[in-house]
């Protein structure tokens, strides 16, 4: 099993027709995720990489059943994308575009909750079953099916963990990048969660960054209700106070926020954390056998 | 992006919030010149984008012309935190009967805006949520409906304030929260927010940062940007899409991907040396990127040793390689530089490397210790 | 019993200082409501007919309790006020204000469905259980307390077919005034649901006017759901099209919301119409006994 | 209230919507000058406030300043249903591709506001709603975010317009969805929104009608009230704070209450007479509301007989039969009054109008009854 999901994914793809929409669905086809339909209004019987494009997502998703959607828009037209996907009725929702406005944001994340749909992301790499169904623009060939469940806020640092996790002889049951932004739909804790009821997810690995308190309510979560094993990294122990490091959500302010709290409260729920992202697996094999 | 203080002033005069009149000044003579016209009481304030300005000095109180120039002289030019004052906001003097903090923040783990005040105003916020948090008074804005005038209302009876001064407080409250909103900001604060002895309410002082993502719709805010106050090669990095932030140490630092660039960051430190800077170079790192990155990275005559940091995944490491290849060609280094490439085609790349004379490594902790053994060497 | 009010309801009055605040709240008091607080920014500490003043609503229903807030603020107002007091928890609003924007409107009645309130209003006279709680502008006089329960869209026009129903002997559980705008937060259907639910209404009025759809969709429902004896009023079998009567609600507009086509479909959910106001006892005397 | 053709197509304009150029006229003289102005065909449009002045000769092309003159003086001065011509709108001819209709209105039944429009531009929507309603697409906008691009959108291409016109048709029906909510509207029309042969989108035919109860915050929409296209007496009795509507019978109704007063009416009719008025006096029902609304009443010639029907609650019934005592000694009535008083003290009430020499009825039925008798005796 895996969370969120797997084989039995039937993806569409907002903004199928731009250069990375383009690009990545042929990824993803590739990979072997079930990618069902594209979205780009006025380009309705074209095809990208095999798959049909319609106007609208709601005829996408009346005819094709489409379940899940990734949008690949330009920011300015992330929040419509998110959106029209949420009121055709697609409960999960993965939004790449990086640069959405923080103030788009809060209305999104309400409705969203509200409808009872999930979004990942924005400014994120997606999320992956491996074997099953790549829904990003991750590098599909470094994981390796298993039982780890991975949750990160950031891009390339999954990779390099997942390509170490693989390495390592353990698989992943599925890996998440839920986003750098100041406001993301999905946080630690709400897939941490899925992870500890995830009956296949056997120990989970946890990465997270400066900025914010998410890392802080996760290790919150962790204690009262995460009972596999760990293995966490924080980056950003060396980000000056108030500066952004690339991330729009990546930046220490009024003295909060810093890699050093993440740290000790994660390590107070438990949770041990890497000094470097190759120390991951190590933290995680020694978790796994305590 | 931030503003200035007279910038923040103009932008919440066009909300509707009663600002302090005030005009700027670049000399003595010119600030002079402003409280002559204001006559009375004026004030002297250093324009940088920092805060402690009042500490370092660089806020006076002047009861003439001449104490005004004189005050702007000693101002203008002074170095605050590292921050060279160009420009002086002459004001008049407030006759303040009371000072309140009224603030517009992003909550984060609500996903929600909020509004904040206290009756302690003048002071720090940080440090009034430090020493004595219930004396902050919050209110989160709705996501759909925002912030509504009964909210207003219950911070004002919550801050303790006379009755008849409600409905002004209430106004200037809903009306900075529009600002905030209106004006995609990140933060808008007034500190102090006064009541002047005649019973008027005036924004002594304001503070404003910008969501840099949301500028394209803010042509206004863009063009308040003060090319003085930005680091010259975080500004030119950004023109090329690189993320780019100047730091103290002197390895620097080419990473693909915000959240590796920090974590090479930290393996630089582990390993006993200091990043010079963060530097993301984005998706592709092609040629012409990673020889702006060693352009920008070159730049800072501290820089000893430059660790480049590749995770190749839908950019191949060959691809990578290349791109190194010809940027060196390109740009000439005199420092030493360490490569690690991993992720898709990393041997391919490696290969092209090591033709070209460069070494290579594997893992990041590797290369982490071999730059700083480099630098130090 | 009865629906929405009872002796166990603990009044709040917003605008209690106001000429109908203050006016209202010492007729609600002489006739026995328990009217616990009011509210007034400015004048906590006040007193109105011995009810306690408050500056803001969730101050006066942690004091006090409250359960009802009843509102006699000016239009403008009128909004802030049923988020004020929807956001302090109370469950059940009834706003008499006259004149409300109906643009303002669309998202109150958003706001307070998703909070799962109930507002009664606006441009209502409010609600009444006879002998326990007056929640309105009613003269409390000519209610009795009794089995019938009466829904109407007017104010006046329901006093008469009270008094005409009290005077042939047929008291009421509760009398709702549902107002005559075209956005009030409780339907027809929403009001008669109750009343079927309440075991101790026996028979149902409805009273309707010309304008919308309200009475057609009652209609609906009675026909499926509504098994208790029922009468009915329809006014404005002689207004123009294209002109509001009176209330903002009360206009047939292209050709829609006639006289005609209301009684015709409660007549065909097997609800009698009087021709005038004082038929209505008639008739629900006739359905009793049918 | 209602505003004018050209008025709508100033605030559309005011809102982003390209609007078809046009002048008003108020004689041919003018109508030609303008024409001349704009060169080659013009349409000339009566400005009244009702539909069908296509069909009854209200609007006409002329293809020169001559034409459009003779155009003027026809239609000025016409009476269409009722209403007298004092504007005509002079418009530049467009040349349509394609006719669209567009327009935003409140769901009653759903409480948001929803957005529709046909391909059947040009025609009533009412008769196309009834002959094939399955040509009308219709939005609901959402109602904390309001409607959004992706609905307009699919409204779009639901028309089966070409993709090309896709984005300037969103555009528009966001603008015309916006123009709704900011302007407190409860109706915003472009019949027909078209397709110029040069493929430009054009709002050639506007209609607009806005909430009386949101007036207050649009003094520019106040201002563009029409006093010529308002019943003056029922102009009159808003000012007053009471509702009035004319009506074509010949019995005067004056009732506390709107539901009740239209119950009176129904009651008039019942028993074999014809209303000639709507009139709510509103709560009091004191000396000078009834005075005024004898005045209101009594200006319609054909008024034969006055029923007044108050049902006394907050209000005692003592104090409207002093109420209707006194305005009689104000104004005198030539013909019968019918008193029908019940309610909170309605003896009391009824003694004191007997001592007055005036008769009160108990129920409405019989009150009606006695004033249709007297009407006709």
């Amino acid at each position: 099993m895996s969370i969120l999901v797997d084989s039995s994914t039937r993806l569409l793809v907002q903004g199928i027709t731009g250069r990375e929409g383009s690009f990545h669905t042929q990824q993803m086809v590739e990979y072997g995720t079930n990618v069902v339909a594209g979205v780009t209004p006025g380009k309705q019987g074209e095809q990208v990489a095999g798959v049909p494009v319609f106007d609208t997502v709601a005829d996408a998703v009346a005819k094709t059943g489409a379940n899940a959607a990734i949008i690949y828009v330009p920011a300015r037209f992330a929040p419509d994308a998110i959106y029209e996907s949420v009121a055709a009725g697609i409960p999960l929702v993965v939004c790449i575009t990086e640069g959405v406005p923080v103030v788009d944001m809060v209305p999104v994340y309400a409705y969203v909750k509200e409808k009872g749909a999930r979004l990942i992301g924005p400014n994120c790499p997606g999320l992956i079953t491996p074997g099953q169904a790549k829904v990003g623009i991750m590098p599909g060939f470094i994981h390796q099916p298993g039982k780890v469940g991975l949750v990160s806020r950031s891009g390339t640092l999954t990779y390099e963990v997942v390509d170490a996790l693989t390495k390592a002889g353990l698989g992943q049951s599925t890996a998440v990048g839920i986003g750098g932004d100041p406001i993301i739909g999905s946080s630690f804790v709400d897939i941490l969660k899925l992870f500890q009821d995830d009956p296949e997810t056997e120990a989970i690995v946890m990465l997270g960054e400066i900025g914010g308190s998410d890392e802080e309510e996760a290790a919150t979560f962790i204690k009262k209700h995460v009972t596999k094993p760990m293995a966490g990294f924080i980056a950003g122990q060396t980000a000056p106070p108030g500066k952004r490091m690339g991330h729009a959500g990546a930046i220490i302010s009024g003295g909060s926020g810093t890699a050093a709290d993440k740290i000790k409260a994660l390590e107070s729920a438990g949770v041990g954390v890497a000094r470097s992202p190759s120390q991951v697996p190590v933290l995680l094999k020694e978790a796994m056998q305590a | 992006m931030d503003v200035h203080e007279y910038q923040a002033a103009e932008i919440l005069a066009r909300h509707g919030v009663p600002v302090n009149p005030g005009q700027v000044a670049t000399s003595p003579d010119e600030a002079g010149a402003i409280a002559r016209q204001f006559g009375g009481t004026v004030a002297i304030k250093a324009q940088v984008h920092t805060g402690g300005r009042g500490k370092a000095g660089g806020i006076k109180l002047a009861h003439s012309p001449d104490e005004a120039k004189a005050a702007a002289a000693q101002i203008l030019g002074m170095d605050i935190r590292g921050h060279v004052v160009n420009k002086v906001l002459v004001v008049k003097g407030a006759e303040i009967a009371k000072e309140i903090y009224l603030g517009v923040v992003l909550d984060r783990p609500a996903r929600q805006i909020l509004v904040m005040a206290s009756a302690e105003g003048g002071v720090e916020i940080e440090q009034v949520a430090k020493e004595s948090p219930e004396k902050i008074i919050q209110r989160r804005a709705d996501p759909m409906l925002g912030f509504l005038p009964y909210q207003a209302r219950e911070i004002a009876f919550a801050l303790g304030l006379d009755s008849k001064l409600v409905n002004g407080f209430a106004s200037i409250a809903l009306k900075l929260y529009e600002t905030y909103v209106k004006e995609d900001a990140t933060l808008v604060e007034i500190n102090p927010l006064i009541i002047t002895k005649s019973g008027e309410w005036l924004a002594l002082d304001s503070k404003m940062s910008f969501d840099d993502n949301a500028l394209f719709r803010h042509a206004q805010t863009e063009e308040m940007r003060d090319i003085a106050e930005e680091n010259p090669t975080e500004l030119d990095a950004r023109h090329s899409g690189i993320s780019f932030v100047k730091l103290d140490g002197d390895i620097g630092c080419i990473v693909n991907g915000a959240g590796l660039a920090m974590a090479t960051m930290d393996a630089v430190k582990l390993y006993g040396g200091e990043p010079a800077n963060f530097l993301d170079v984005g998706g592709g790192a092609k040629a012409d990127q990673v020889a702006k990155a060693f352009t920008l990275v070159t730049a800072d005559p501290n820089v000893r040793a430059i660790l480049i940091n590749i995770f190749g995944g839908i950019t191949r490491g060959d691809e990578v390689a290349e791109g190194i290849k010809e940027a060196m060609e390109r740009v000439k280094l005199d420092v030493p530089l360490v490569v690690r490439l991993s992720g898709t085609n990393a041997e391919e790349g490696k290969q092209i490397l090591a033709d070209a004379g460069i070494s290579a490594t594997d893992t990041m902790d590797e290369a982490a210790e071999q730059v700083v053994k480099q630098a130090h060497a």
